[in-house]
């Protein structure tokens, strides 16, 4: 049988993934943009899962608002890369660097 | 059918297994049948409305045509373009049709005849069908040609532009409905007309809904007057122009059999489902599935009508009519409804 | 804990379709192979372009108005997803849950009526 | 006189002279510098003419509550009157010496110098920790611009160095502050300076306020800012660096270390004596070999403040006593000495020794003047540096002998460098035409030297004028203090007759016969 | 559920909400033209916001009356000071905008974006709401609000590469920070069993399982993250570099006013029961943002990214106020943000105020050398707000310090307490070379732009308060922050 445990894990893994994409992709910020989409997957995922094991439905409100949010994030991350790319032309992660830092 | 099957002497587990591994070949065969007919009556009655006979030759009427053509393209070479992202570029198709298929897993052709009469079908067919747009982007990226491309851009575009219009239809109904569940939503229309007539379709808040959703309908699945993905002046021959053999066939297969499946929604959501269309005793005395499917076939002989009469769109009007007529009414409508609602004291 | 027995046939229904498609698709392959038509030359499968190669990038820029359709719909159709709940819960929320679902779509509408304005929604 | 505010006003004074300099020109500026200082020297003299000797230990107290335990109360003792007095006694003087001297910014300027009276003036008076604080931190920033932008070449070098130095010092003594407050419950210096702390934390709290007044004093090796920040800064700004800033540092240790921490203040004799000892013999010994003026003078201070810390540390009532006249007498010595500096410095724009010689020809009244300040910080009896440094020296010999043997080498060769530089400046052949050439000092010149030179020698005639009202808060302290004062090695017997037991050496060793004695017993 | 209650509780919410709504149908009609109306409009919707605030703060709401929406939000004195501090902030922003974005250094596109007033609104609502938090849904929906419009406030200016950039990486760093506080929140939910403050705080009693503790961790990251609190800081420098000055000077107050009291509110209503577990934590994070805000500083040549690491260094002292974990500490730490927030101001209104005779921003300490000749006032001002950032006194900056090193050594963290205040004497050291070039270098550019009405107010005002006659108001900001704090620790 599946247990809470397993969700959990997934999520976790998950998590990890979408860290790890924002911080070793080194090629395109889209996959910045999915790998932030892939954090709040795993949390959702925890939340929908605990929510589930509580039998309570908090949870999956938050999962709804969390839902939501990422999409209005995901527009707005999807803007700002639009007028990035305008102005100079790449969105390599590498390209980034106009100030040091 | 589970009862029959354990009164073979199977236990309850290999019973309903068998039981639904059975209906759901069938519904699938059913569908791919039914697709394959109505391919063959699109051209009969574009024949028709054109003066013309339309297939004729293969089989009495030309009956058999489309599964001439099935095996015509069966046979054909599969032909991969070497820039291809050879993966995307086959799982594409196999996902248009996978998607094209699995929808009609909630579809409730009677009552109680249904694979899974899960209680949220309406967001069961919601999810799957908006990934109808993945097959879509997939094909045209990973042609890596620039028609596939260009059409593939518009074809989600489209589609999801309709989607979010279709999305506040189905509120609508919810709103009256109260529930998901597909046979829950074709039960709540029996006797809705002043407790005579079987159909959403006559309230007045509803009719203009069902218009905006049968449009809907029409651009979600890339019919004409919205066949531009595929508008041969124009843009070759859509997203799946490098396609061929098997492959392009599927996409073919997949687009009809959404198209049954709208026209299928557009009967169960607001003109009754198998429900037959006046609340009289004798009626009923008719199969509900004949009702269902003279219904959706009704709705499929609109969609070749208007085919054949009605000249396309442009890009920008059909964007136009998604985002700035269809988008405002419905979600006017989803106020004026539940507002409407509220006050009538229908959920007292 | 939610009965998920329910979902089972679906599970079958999709792993079905998938095995049909997946038939369909590797099914000719294997036909054209044996009936020997599997014959690919270069010119067959170079690209679709009208007669002369390619010379540009198939996927290079592409107009910006689609990104403005997808964000526009990621946000219209997730406050769909708001809708449906409330939808078949109004019973229970009543006015209070009435009222503040038109806030919301108060507040969307005003989105959408600024998008409108800005020519966001346009398309020539 | 009860209920009038004086020392508020006098912190006033300076503040509305600065404020309205800020926005005048150069002119008015100077005039309005000047007479913000005088009536602040002139209040300054009615403070004194009423305070009441042998009165209460603390007399015009101003105490008004504001917040989180921080007040602000003012009030002073006999100390702080005299190092108030110092205070803006040397400021008309100091506003004096840079009427031509500063040519750029000079509202600017004579608002950082005003401003600085300000905080000088609070610092002295501040009768609350966190306002002691307050004021003596925030002579870091007027001192710091007053370097950093009317200094000389290096300035900004040195104004960093005084800045963080000072900063880093007083950071920690604010700790120690925050932790005396919660342990005490209170804020109330008066209150604090008879508040017993536990031995232990004592040690901390006394190594935390010592970062803070070493580096003020300056204590060796803490120094090394001081010599730099004294060459950059202009002539008045060195005045008052020398004269009024060290003294803050000895006023911390007089007003916070010893009576707050008496235990660990003789747990650490020892550790002052050793710097201050090595500050002597090493800062002479540097200040012998300077070319630069200022830059000796300025090691001279440091040998000069260690005399301070030394009697300070003597732990008894002429130690303390010494320690403050010396403060006094440098604060008018040394500032008087690069007042000197700067007279010749307006005229040839150079500090190098070796540039002047025999300016006694060309410019006595100036020679007169250099030669009674030096000989005050050397030390001649009858003038200011005498009745110090001979206290202070008489304190610590009853402490510690070797201490009083090796900080008296200090005067000695103070005596070599100051002679030496006197010598090279003053006498000999004029080399330089251009220094051959220089005017002597003008009636301005006159008006800053003269007032100094009557202080010096008043202070050396009649020095019972400035310890009577030091009196008794001395003694108070000593009494304070005589609780844990540290082992003597130089005043082991008392009441045994000095010629017996010089006599008895003759026979047999005198210790010897001591322990025999309590052997037999 | 008393709804009347309720919306009169978050009836400056609603005052501020309705109005940027109004304001952006405005924009979109009006267009760019009238976007100096618009934000002076907007100014008056936060200015009457703030007014609403002000019969709360008088007499300090606490209690249950001060439960919103079914416990949802809790609008006690300690939310209604930061909101007050934020709308301050906010009304700040949008005064120095106008005369930015008509100049030169505002790029290809001269003049403001209507919408500018209006995502600033939205801001200030996300931040109120953050600050009212008392749930983890409504702390979260008012976190990305506030983060969402200011994502885009970073972008504004469309054609400059920089302005992108910055909006770019503070959206990645801020989005992933979300993801992290809210993984952080789904531990929190699993192993308590609620969202709402009471409930987590209920389900954290005891011994605390590997799972909570987790949770605990990733919201203390993520609001880290938000606060740009060393080791998640990174962002900060290039954000502050790139976004529009008017923009970063709205980053470095509002937002942080939010995210601190927000994570006061956490740690104390949330963690309270589990000090031992937080107080390390947001202590390392303190005196890690003291060091390295101040040893980031050196050596930075642009004057931005150098407010950046101030900042940074700030928001060390703030959270030291928090790591005192009481009542004593909130209040310094409130002290603390009024305080950074008018020097923030002040110090980026000069900023502003600095322009060659085209209108050009100067950035960098090479243009500032001798301002005191070429710009006296500001650089007066300037060298107020730099030795006030130092700590010095008399000047107001070192009040802020001394009530935080008070609360610190008060309760017996002596230790820490003197890591930091030595570590404050490294970050003097790049706020007086500020003074350096300004009054000891030699003049070099020639700054002759004028400046509006605006910025001449702004900076006498903030000047004033941070000068020493800033301690007038001292009484009254100790009194209404011990309020503020206290409340923090009245419901549980």
């Amino acid at each position: 049988m599946i247990g809470i445990e397993h969700y959990l894990t997934v999520g976790a893994i998950l998590f990890v993934l979408g860290v790890l994409g924002i911080f070793l992709n080194r090629k395109n910020v889209i996959v910045i943009l999915m790998a932030v989409e892939l954090i709040l997957l795993s949390v959702n995922l925890n939340l929908v899962a605990f929510s589930a094991f509580l039998n309570d439905l908090t949870g999956q409100v938050f999962a709804m608002l969390v839902l939501t949010v990422a999409a209005a994030e995901a527009a707005i991350g999807l803007a700002i890369l639009v007028i990035y790319f305008r102005t100079r032309g790449s969105i390599a992660v590498d390209d980034i660097n106009r100030m040091k830092g | 059918m589970t009862a029959f099957f354990q009164s073979l002497g199977l236990s309850y587990e290999w019973a309903w297994t068998v039981a639904t591994l059975i209906g759901i070949i069938v519904i699938s065969l059913l569908v791919m049948f039914s697709v394959a007919m109505v391919i063959y009556v699109d051209r009969k009655v574009l024949g028709a409305i054109m003066m013309r006979r339309g297939p004729n030759v293969v089989g009495p009427f030309g009956l058999l045509q489309s599964f001439a053509d099935g095996l015509k393209v069966f046979l054909q070479e599969t032909i991969i373009p070497s820039a291809a992202n050879k993966g995307i570029f086959l799982i594409a198709p196999i996902i248009t049709f996978t998607v094209a298929l699995a929808a009609w897993a909630v579809i409730p052709f009677d009552a109680g005849v249904v694979v899974s009469d899960i209680n949220v079908g309406l967001l069961y067919i919601l999810a799957i069908s908006s990934m109808g747009v993945y097959g879509v982007v997939m094909s045209g990226w990973a042609s890596n040609s620039k028609y596939p491309f260009f059409s593939a851009m518009r074809a989600s575009a489209q589609m999801i532009s309709y989607e979010v219009s279709i999305g506040f239809v189905l509120v609508c109904v919810v709103l009256f409905a109260g529930t998901f569940n597909l046979s829950g939503i074709v039960n709540a229309q029996q006797g809705f007309g002043l407790g005579l007539i079987n159909a959403y379709v006559v309230h007045p808040l509803l009719f203009p809904m069902w218009v905006v959703f049968f449009i809907s309908s029409l651009a979600e699945t890339a019919r004409a007057p919205f066949d531009l993905t595929e508008a041969e002046s124009e843009l070759v021959a859509g997203y799946q122009t490098e396609y061929s053999s098997m492959s392009f066939a599927l996409f073919w297969l997949g687009e009809y059999a959404n198209i049954l499946l709208m026209c299928s929604l557009n009967t169960l959501l607001f003109w009754g489902g198998w429900l037959p269309p006046i609340d009289w005793a004798p009626l009923y005395m008719v199969p509900g599935i004949i009702w269902f499917l003279l219904k959706t076939f009704m709705f499929f002989f609109m969609f070749s009508w208007i085919w054949a009469t009605v000249p396309r769109y442009r890009y920008d009007q059909l964007m136009r009519l998604g985002w700035k007529v269809f988008l405002p009414m419905s979600l006017l409508f989803v106020a004026a409804t539940s507002g409407y609602l509220m006050a009538t004291g229908h959920f007292a | 804990m939610i009965d998920l027995s329910q979902y089972l046939p679906i599970l079958l229904f999709v792993l079905i379709a998938l095995g049909l498609s997946v038939l369909f698709v590797v099914a000719p392959m294997a036909v054209s192979r044996l009936t020997g038509v599997h014959n690919p030359d270069a010119e067959k499968l170079s690209e679709y372009e009208c007669g002369f190669p390619a010379f540009e990038d198939a996927r290079s820029q592409f107009d910006v108005r689609f990104y403005l359709v997808a964000i526009s719909f990621i946000v219209f159709d997730l406050e769909a997803a708001f809708l449906f709940p409330w939808a078949v819960s109004l019973g229970e929320t009543g006015w209070v849950g009435w009222s503040g679902m038109m806030v919301f779509l108060f507040i969307l509408a005003v989105g959408l009526a600024y998008e409108w304005k800005k020519g966001a929604l346009d398309w020539e | 006189m009860e209920g009038l505010p004086i020392l508020s006003l006098m912190m006033c004074v300076p503040l509305v002279g600065a404020a309205l300099c800020l926005f005048s020109g150069a002119h008015a500026a100077r005039l309005i510098a000047l007479a913000a200082t005088l009536i602040t020297f002139v209040l300054g003299v009615f403070l004194w003419s009423n305070y009441q000797i042998g009165g209460p230990q603390w007399q015009f107290t101003e105490r008004a509550d504001l917040f989180a335990g921080f007040s602000y109360a003012l009030g002073i003792d006999g100390i702080a009157l005299m190092l108030i007095m110092l205070s803006v006694f040397l400021m008309p003087v100091c506003i004096l010496a840079s009427w031509t001297s500063v040519t750029k910014r000079v509202g600017e300027y004579m608002a950082a110098f005003l401003f600085m009276e300000v905080l000088m003036i609070g610092t002295f008076a501040a009768q609350d920790l966190f306002l002691f604080y307050v004021f003596f931190e925030a002579g870091l920033i007027p001192m710091y611009l007053i370097i950093g932008v009317w200094g000389g070449d290096n300035r900004i070098y040195a104004s960093y160095k005084f800045f963080l130095y000072t900063l880093l010092g007083s950071v920690l003594m604010l700790i120690a502050m925050f932790w005396m407050v919660s342990e005490a419950g209170t804020s109330d210096i008066p209150t604090l300076m008879e508040y017993g702390f536990p031995a232990g934390a004592q040690t901390w709290l006394w190594l935390a306020f010592f970062a803070s007044f070493a580096v003020k004093v300056p204590m060796w090796p803490l120094h090394t800012w001081l010599p730099d920040a004294h060459v950059q800064a202009p002539t008045a700004g060195s005045v008052i660096l020398a004269g009024v800033l060290l003294k803050l540092g000895g006023y911390g240790f007089i007003r916070f270390s010893l009576p707050m921490f008496p235990e660990a203040s003789a747990q650490f004799a020892w550790l002052v004596f050793a710097l201050s000892m090595v500050a002597v013999v090493y800062t002479s010994l540097v200040a012998l070999v300077q070319s630069d003026m200022k830059k000796l003078i300025a090691y001279s201070s440091v040998a000069h403040m260690a005399i301070v810390t030394v009697g300070l540390f003597a732990f008894n009532v002429q130690g303390l006593e010494g320690a403050m006249i010396v403060m006094l007498s440098h604060g008018l010595v040394s500032g008087a000495l690069f007042l000197c500096v700067g007279v010749i410095y307006d005229r040839l724009h150079t500090r190098e020794i070796a540039r002047y010689g025999g300016v006694a020809i060309n410019m006595p009244y100036y020679a007169l003047f250099f030669l009674l300040f030096t000989m005050a910080s050397i030390g001649l009896p009858g003038t200011s540096g005498f009745v110090g440094e001979f206290l202070s020296l008489a304190g610590i010999y009853q402490t510690s002998s070797t201490v009083a043997l090796i900080s008296t080498t200090g005067i000695i060769l103070g005596a070599a460098y100051m002679l030496y530089l006197y010598r090279r400046v003053a006498f000999g052949p004029q080399i330089n035409a251009d220094a051959a050439a220089m005017p002597d000092i003008t009636a301005r010149e006159w008006a800053m030297m003269a007032p100094i030179a009557a202080a010096v020698l008043w202070m050396g005639v009649y020095p019972e004028s400035f310890l009577a009202p030091m009196r008794k808060d001395i003694a108070l302290l000593d009494a304070r203090l005589s609780a844990a004062a540290p082992a003597s090695d130089a005043n082991p017997v008392t009441g045994t007759p000095r010629g017996a037991a010089a006599n008895a050496l003759g026979h047999h060793g005198g210790t010897e016969h001591e322990s025999a004695k309590e052997g037999a017993h | 559920m008393d709804f009347a209650h309720s919306f009169a509780l978050v009836l400056p919410e609603l005052v501020v909400t309705g109005a940027g709504l109004l304001l952006l149908l405005v924009a979109a009609w009006g267009g760019d033209k009238i976007a100096r109306l618009i934000a002076i409009a907007a100014a008056a919707a936060l200015f009457t916001a703030g007014l609403l605030l002000v019969p709360g703060l008088h007499t300090g709401t606490d209690g249950p009356d001060v439960l919103a929406f079914g416990g949802l939000l809790k609008i006690d004195t300690f939310a209604l000071f930061a909101k007050a501090l934020i709308y301050l902030a906010a009304i700040a922003a949008l005064m120095i905008a106008p005369a930015f974005f008509a100049g030169p250094s505002a790029g290809s596109e001269r003049g403001m974006r209507a919408e500018y007033p209006v995502l600033i609104l939205f801001a200030a609502v996300g931040m109120g709401l953050m600050v009212s938090a008392n749930d983890f849904m409504s702390l979260y929906l008012g976190l990305e609000l506030n983060s969402l419009s200011a994502y885009v406030l970073a972008a504004i200016l469309r054609r400059e590469t920089r302005s992108g950039e910055a909006g770019l990486k503070y959206f990645v760093l801020g989005a992933l920070a979300s993801g992290i506080l809210l993984y952080g929140i789904s531990l929190l939910y699993g192993f308590t069993g609620g969202t709402s403050f009471s409930a987590v705080r209920a389900g954290l009693t005891g011994e605390m399982g590997t799972g909570a503790l987790f949770g605990v961790i990733f919201v203390l990251s993520g609001l880290a993250f938000k606060i740009s609190a060393v080791p998640f800081h990174m962002w900060t420098p290039d954000v502050y570099e790139g976004a529009p000055t008017p923009v970063t000077a709205f980053f470095a107050t509002a937002p942080k006013v939010a995210a601190v009291a927000l994570t006061a509110r956490v740690v104390f209503e949330v963690f309270g029961g589990q000090v031992a577990a937080w107080q390390q934590i947001v202590m390392f994070m303190a005196l890690a943002s003291i060091i390295f805000g101040a040893l980031g500083a050196i050596g930075q040549d642009n004057l931005k990214r150098l407010l950046a690491y101030s900042s940074i260094n700030n928001i060390g002292f703030i959270l030291l106020g928090l790591a005192v974990a009481n009542a004593a500490g909130a209040s310094a730490m409130l002290v603390y943000l009024f305080i950074y927030v008018t020097m923030s101001i002040g110090c980026f209104v000069a900023l502003l105020m600095l322009r060659d005779d085209e209108g050009r921003l100067y950035e960098t300490f090479a243009d500032i050398r001798g301002l005191s000749v070429t710009k006296p006032a500001v650089a007066w001002a300037l060298l107020i707000f730099m030795f006030s950032l130092a700590g010095i006194p008399p000047l107001l900056g070192f009040f802020a310090k001394f009530v935080i090193f008070q609360a610190t050594i008060e309760a017996g963290l002596v230790v820490f307490g003197a890591i930091a205040i030595a570590a404050s004497v490294v970050g003097a050291f790049y706020y007086i070379k500020f003074v350096k070039v300004m009054f000891f270098d030699e003049p070099a550019g020639i700054v002759t732009g004028k400046s509006g009405p605006a910025h001449w107010v702004l900076l006498a005002l903030t000047g004033l308060i941070i000068s020493p006659l800033g301690y007038f108001l001292t009484p009254s900001l100790t009194d209404l922050a011990d309020k503020a704090a206290s409340s923090l620790f009245l419901a549980v």
